[in-house]
């Protein structure tokens, strides 16, 4: 069979700039094969080289006594004590999961269980970050289901709990939607793995399902803009397999309990290319691999294919010479496919053979160090200052306050997320102490007194009106929800979601994003471990609202110690905590928004050394038994919070009376729904009131009484007030009817 | 006192029915891998839920194939306690060991959610102490729990007191919305005509420490333990 | 060789996908359905065995495995 | 009148299900099935609407709803 010859044309058609085909022939000194250009061309694309984010993502403080591995690897490690540590990272699977919802959403969880376990972590928790168009878009239902019934086909398949997550919507992605996928592995010390070649002579193993044409090209789909040929793309999507994942799962973490490996990785991305070069790269070593050896589901499969071929559930393996036999048994054991089909070498070269020819023979120190890296020009929207103007005065008074309120509470962004998480297993394992629900969901790790609290925020339109405050808020807001719940946290995975990067709008959105992520990150003194960066989220030149999704993951030393975001008794006191960071700020709001149809404004300001004193001192309430429940104000205000510690709870609704928290203002509508950051509604009993505030006083803070729990009502006096068990029956069906789903 | 908790691929609770046994109610557990064909030397059997080989064809339907199961067969016979939770009481099913099928749930969505369950019989090994009536709080969570049976196997099963437990509110009545899954009758569990081995859709094993928002699951398998006690002495 | 199988609910076991899909057509302006029952099918390749022991391998596997005779229904139709 | 709907995956596409089937059969003692595929057979009763009429429609409900076209084809039966 003769193979295609390579052209700058088709250089050109898969993606490589007429300046990046020059530096290849450079690098060869010759003409690539189609199977060489295939390579370099996935490897170069933008979702493996990270060519335009690579020089801003230095930015990001990856370093901290508990960092044990930041980013660099398949997911990040960060000690918690006791010999134990938790590895994670977050991952988009956007093009795919708007292509076939389900399967795209499906093969984007088991990507991301592949990257945490390749480590020697088992998965004990997953999240999800999902961004839709507007409800009332024709496709926005089917997209909903699929990408919700992908994640909870393959994650309760497997068996990891899915424990959070957020689902947004606007008409920004309504031809490109998010999914985002978090996944966290706790790992002994000594039990963590990397993904290195090393060790000349080493068998390199290919393990799990057999390969076929499944997703070629999937790594330069996700690099590029969607297009009416999108379509013509369709059959390379993947179908995920979660019960041979599940099987992969069991005998890898088997295996890793010996010490018959050297390295392992998963073939994620660009499947057998990006593992085995990557791999060489990091160990500083070459390999030889026979492409004939590699288990097939196809006939007439050419090297190209082999080599770019994204059928998921499989991993590569360098072992050590000899032990071969030890490995082959374990996969095995549980019906796995397992060959041997390569060894390490110590020229640096990868070299792959098919029916006893050299397909391909690239240096892979220059494959790496001469891979592009693009400092983009990058340039602030001229319509920018015009979005920023908001004249909040003008804006009308709504004649109902308490239907206003209602309404918001009930619109999907508010409305309970129960019909989305009732079909993840979040129990599963039986770790979760706080379900889905909370600010921040809590698991307990089996053998220590310690919890792990998860949470993954993003307010997009924030970041649209600015991107750099937005990038701030989006860190604060995941490090006030972790610590609303009792803990500390200790890093971040993150997953930026942008446009083209080629416009110069984008990579200002992309790069201040970046900075003010940075910023808060370092005044948190919070490592970004690992993420993603998903670039290209386009449809027909209109690209999405920067979505820089923060998955943030604290620690409770005492998991006892932790806490909810609802009232539980009556007679409990409500407060606020950081009530001078209240302030009429409308700019970004979802009442803006949702009420006045506009998206306009600046977001409300930070104030980090606030952030980080508020934090403290929530943690420090907690673990003395001083409050009962923290709920920080975010989207829709006051009011909003309020309400959802009324109601969020498992048990029955609770109601509250509290004061105007703005007796000043003459718009009562601001009020209740102004943003701001920094705020937290507390509530505690009546006995520990006055050593709560001596703690407040203690750490700075500004403390507002402002009622109690009590009643049937939410009432906020001299404003609104609204049946909080009508409430919550509204709220809990505001989800599925906004969509139109079934209930 | 040792309890077999078996192993097929693709089981996913197996951990939690250990933990719970072993490190909760304190009762010596085993992981029994599903190639076994003898389960010898054990007092009580726990089929744990997941997706044993992904649930692909029809939940169960593969599992009831291994080795173990014949074991399982052997040992009911014996009169010995068996219960199958979630994808345990489905293989269970489709091995015949107990009477009907499951479908697929009504809304055509999984379902993981705490409900609340009626007490129909303490003569199992594992409702002993658990009188009819009581209301036990433990949560499901499954994409094939609708059960279905015949009318006549339906009628069978509740008049020789087969039905162990109903999906009902939290005050105890058995109604409509208090069903997760369209099952007939409400039923979330039943027995054999023995009473010894036992299928149900929930997972007290997720709900044996306070800690997980219930503890009434534990309850079963305290049940399970008194029963043994009892037998051998 | 090639075969067939078809596996369906019984007559009277209730089909909550057969259901749905019933009304999803309605909702989506597809008029004149009254009914939808789902089953699976299964393309089958298999060695030259011949026909007889073909039909007699597949029956087997069906009432073991493919199908649950107490709600499901089988068909095979060997070759074609 | 009566139609049936046959939905299939797409060559190529990976079939779970199939392969777990193709598996189970063999440890059964079942031999002699080199692949299997699962697909979704739907028996549809429609109102007396014409076979063109009734094959126009019952295409557009395949396109929308019944099969995925993006990993799946399907054929439509209309009588018998
Ligand atoms: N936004 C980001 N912030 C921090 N680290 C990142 C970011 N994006 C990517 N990384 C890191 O870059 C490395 C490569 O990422 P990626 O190509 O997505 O991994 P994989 O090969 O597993 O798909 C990972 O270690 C990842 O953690
Ligand atoms: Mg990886």
């Amino acid at each position: 069979m003769n193979e295609k010859t390579v052209t700058p044309e088709l250089a050109r058609e898969h993606g490589l700039s007429p300046a990046e085909y020059g530096t290849v022939l450079g690098i060869l000194g010759r003409t690539p094969s189609l199977t060489e250009l295939g390579i370099f061309s996935v490897m170069w694309s933008e979702h493996c080289s990270y060519k335009s984010s690579r020089i801003h993502l230095k930015k990001f403080p990856t370093k901290g006594p508990r960092v044990l591995q930041g980013p660099g690897e398949n997911a990040g490690i960060v000690d918690i004590g006791d010999g134990l540590a938790v590895v994670f990272k977050m991952e988009s699977h956007n093009h795919p999961s708007f292509i076939e919802p389900y399967q795209g959403a499906a093969t984007g969880v088991g990507g991301i269980l592949r990257d945490v376990f390749t480590m020697g972590a088992r998965p004990i928790a997953s999240l999800n970050s999902l961004r839709f168009g507007r409800p009332e878009h024709p496709r926005t239902r089917y997209l909903v289901s699929g990408v919700v019934s992908g994640i909870a086909g393959y994650g309760n398949c497997i068996g990891v709990p899915t424990v959070g997550g957020e689902v947004s919507f606007d008409e920004c992605y309504d031809g490109n939607i998010l999914v985002n996928a978090f996944t966290l592995g706790v790992v002994r010390h000594e039990r963590i793995w990397l993904g290195t070649a090393a060790g000349v002579g080493n068998p390199v193993i290919y393990v799990g399902s057999k390969t076929g044409r499944d997703g070629i090209h999937g790594a330069t789909m996700a690099s590029g803009e969607f297009d009416e040929k999108s379509e013509e793309k369709r059959p390379t999507v993947q179908v995920g397999d979660p019960f041979t994942e599940k099987l992969l799962l069991e005998a890898c973490l088997e295996l890793m309990r010996t010490d018959a490996i050297v390295g392992i990785q998963d073939m994620g991305a660009a499947g057998l290319t990006s593992s085995s070069f990557e791999m060489a790269s990091r160990g500083g070593s070459g390999f030889l691999m026979d492409l004939d050896r590699v288990p097939q589901r196809e006939e007439g499969m050419t090297p190209y294919e082999l080599m770019l071929s994204e059928s998921q559930e499989r991993m590569l393996i360098v072992a050590k010479k000899g032990r071969e036999d030890e490995v082959r048994e374990i996969f095995e054991k549980w019906d796995l496919d397992v060959s041997v089909i390569g060894e390490v070498t110590g020229d640096g070269i990868g070299r792959v053979r098919w029916r006893g020819k050299t397909v391909a023979e690239i240096p892979i120190a220059a494959l790496t160090d001469k891979a592009p890296v693009y400092d983009r020009p990058a340039e602030r929207p001229e319509g920018q200052d015009a979005l920023q103007r908001l004249d909040s005065a003008g804006l009308p008074a709504p004649s109902d306050l308490g239907e206003t309120w209602v309404r918001l509470m009930c619109g999907p962004e508010l409305a309970d997320k129960k019909w989305v998480f009732r079909q993840y297993d979040h129990m599963i394992r039986t770790n979760t102490l706080i379900l889905p629900g909370s600010d921040a969901a809590v698991l307990r790790v089996k053998g220590t007194r310690k919890g792990i609290a998860l949470s993954v925020d993003c307010n997009s339109r924030y970041c649209y009106l600015d991107p750099f405050v937005g990038g701030m808020i989006a860190v604060c807001e995941g490090a006030r929800n972790v610590a609303c719940s009792g803990a500390e946290p200790i890093g971040l995975s993150d997953c930026l979601n942008f446009g083209n990067p080629e416009k110069p709008e984008v990579m200002w959105q992309f790069r201040s994003a970046i900075e003010g992520m940075a910023k808060a990150c370092e005044a948190l003194g919070v490592p970004v471990v690992s993420g993603n960066v998903s670039f290209y989220n386009e449809t027909m030149g209109k690209g999405i609202h920067p979505t820089p999704a923060v998955a943030m993951v604290g620690l409770l030393e005492e998991a006892s110690k932790r806490r909810v975001q609802w009232f539980s008794t009556d007679g409990d006191l409500i407060l606020l905590a950081g009530a001078d960071r209240l302030g009429v700020h409308l700019g970004g709001s979802l009442y803006l928004k949702e009420i006045h149809g506009k998206v306009a404004g600046t977001p409300p300001p930070v104030d980090l050394a606030h952030e980080k004193r508020l934090q403290e001192f929530l943690r420090e309430a907690a673990s003395v038994d001083l409050i009962a429940s923290a709920h920080d104000l975010a989207e829709g205000g006051f009011a909003c919070a309020l309400a959802e510690s009324c109601i969020s709870g498992p048990g029955s609704a609770m109601g509250a009376r509290v004061l105007n928290p703005f007796p000043d203002t003459t718009r009562p509508d601001f009020a209740m729904f102004s943003e701001c950051q920094g705020a937290v509604l507390l509530s505690c009993a009546p006995a520990k009131r006055d050593a709560l505030l001596e703690l407040a006083r203690r750490f700075r803070i500004t403390m507002k009484e402002l009622g109690v729990v009590v009643g049937e009502h939410v009432d906020i006096e001299g404003l609104a007030r609204v049946g909080a068990a009508e409430l919550r029956t509204a709220w809990s069906e505001g989800f599925a009817a906004a969509l139109g789903l079934e209930k | 006192m040792k309890t077999a908790v078996l192993v097929f691929p693709g089981s996913n609770c197996d951990h939690d029915a250990y933990h719970a046994l072993k490190h909760v109610v304190g009762v010596d557990a085993e992981f029994v891998w599903h190639k076994q064909g003898t389960l010898d030397g054990f007092d009580a059997v726990v089929i744990p839920g997941g997706f044993t080989y992904g649930d692909y064809l029809r939940s169960g339907a593969m599992a009831k194939l291994s080795p173990v199961m014949g074991a399982v067969r052997r040992f009911a016979e014996g009169g010995g306690p068996v219960i199958g939770i979630c994808n345990g009481f489905q293989i269970l099913l489709e091995a015949g060991l107990l009477p009907g099928a499951m479908i697929v749930n009504d809304s055509l969505r999984f379902v993981c959610d705490y409900v609340h369950l009626r007490a129909g019989t303490d003569r199992t090994p594992f409702t002993r102490g658990i009188p009819e009536g009581t209301i036990l709080k433990i949560p499901v969570a499954h994409y094939q729990g609708n059960y279905y049976a015949d009318e006549q196997t339906l009628s069978f099963l509740e008049e020789r007191g087969q039905v162990v437990f109903r999906y009902c509110d939290p005050e105890g009545n058995v109604t409509r919305e208090s069903n997760p899954n369209g099952s007939a009758r409400n039923i979330a569990g039943i027995c054999s005509e023995a009473g010894n081995v036992l299928g149900m859709m929930p997972h007290p094993e997720r709900c044996s420490e306070e800690a997980m928002g219930s503890a009434d699951g534990r309850r079963l398998f305290d049940a399970l333990v008194a029963w043994l006690g009892e037998r051998t002495a | 060789m090639k075969a067939k199988i078809y596996v369906t609910l019984k007559r009277g076991v209730l089909d909550p996908p057969g259901k749905a899909i019933r009304a999803s057509l309605s909702h989506l302006g597809i008029d004149g359905v009254e009914d939808v029952r789902v089953g699976k099918f299964m393309e089958i390749t298999l060695k030259e065995i011949g026909v007889d022991e073909a039909r007699r391998r597949l029956d087997e596997a069906c009432r073991r495995l493919l199908a649950n005779t107490v709600i499901e229904e089988y068909r095979i139709e060997i070759g074609g």
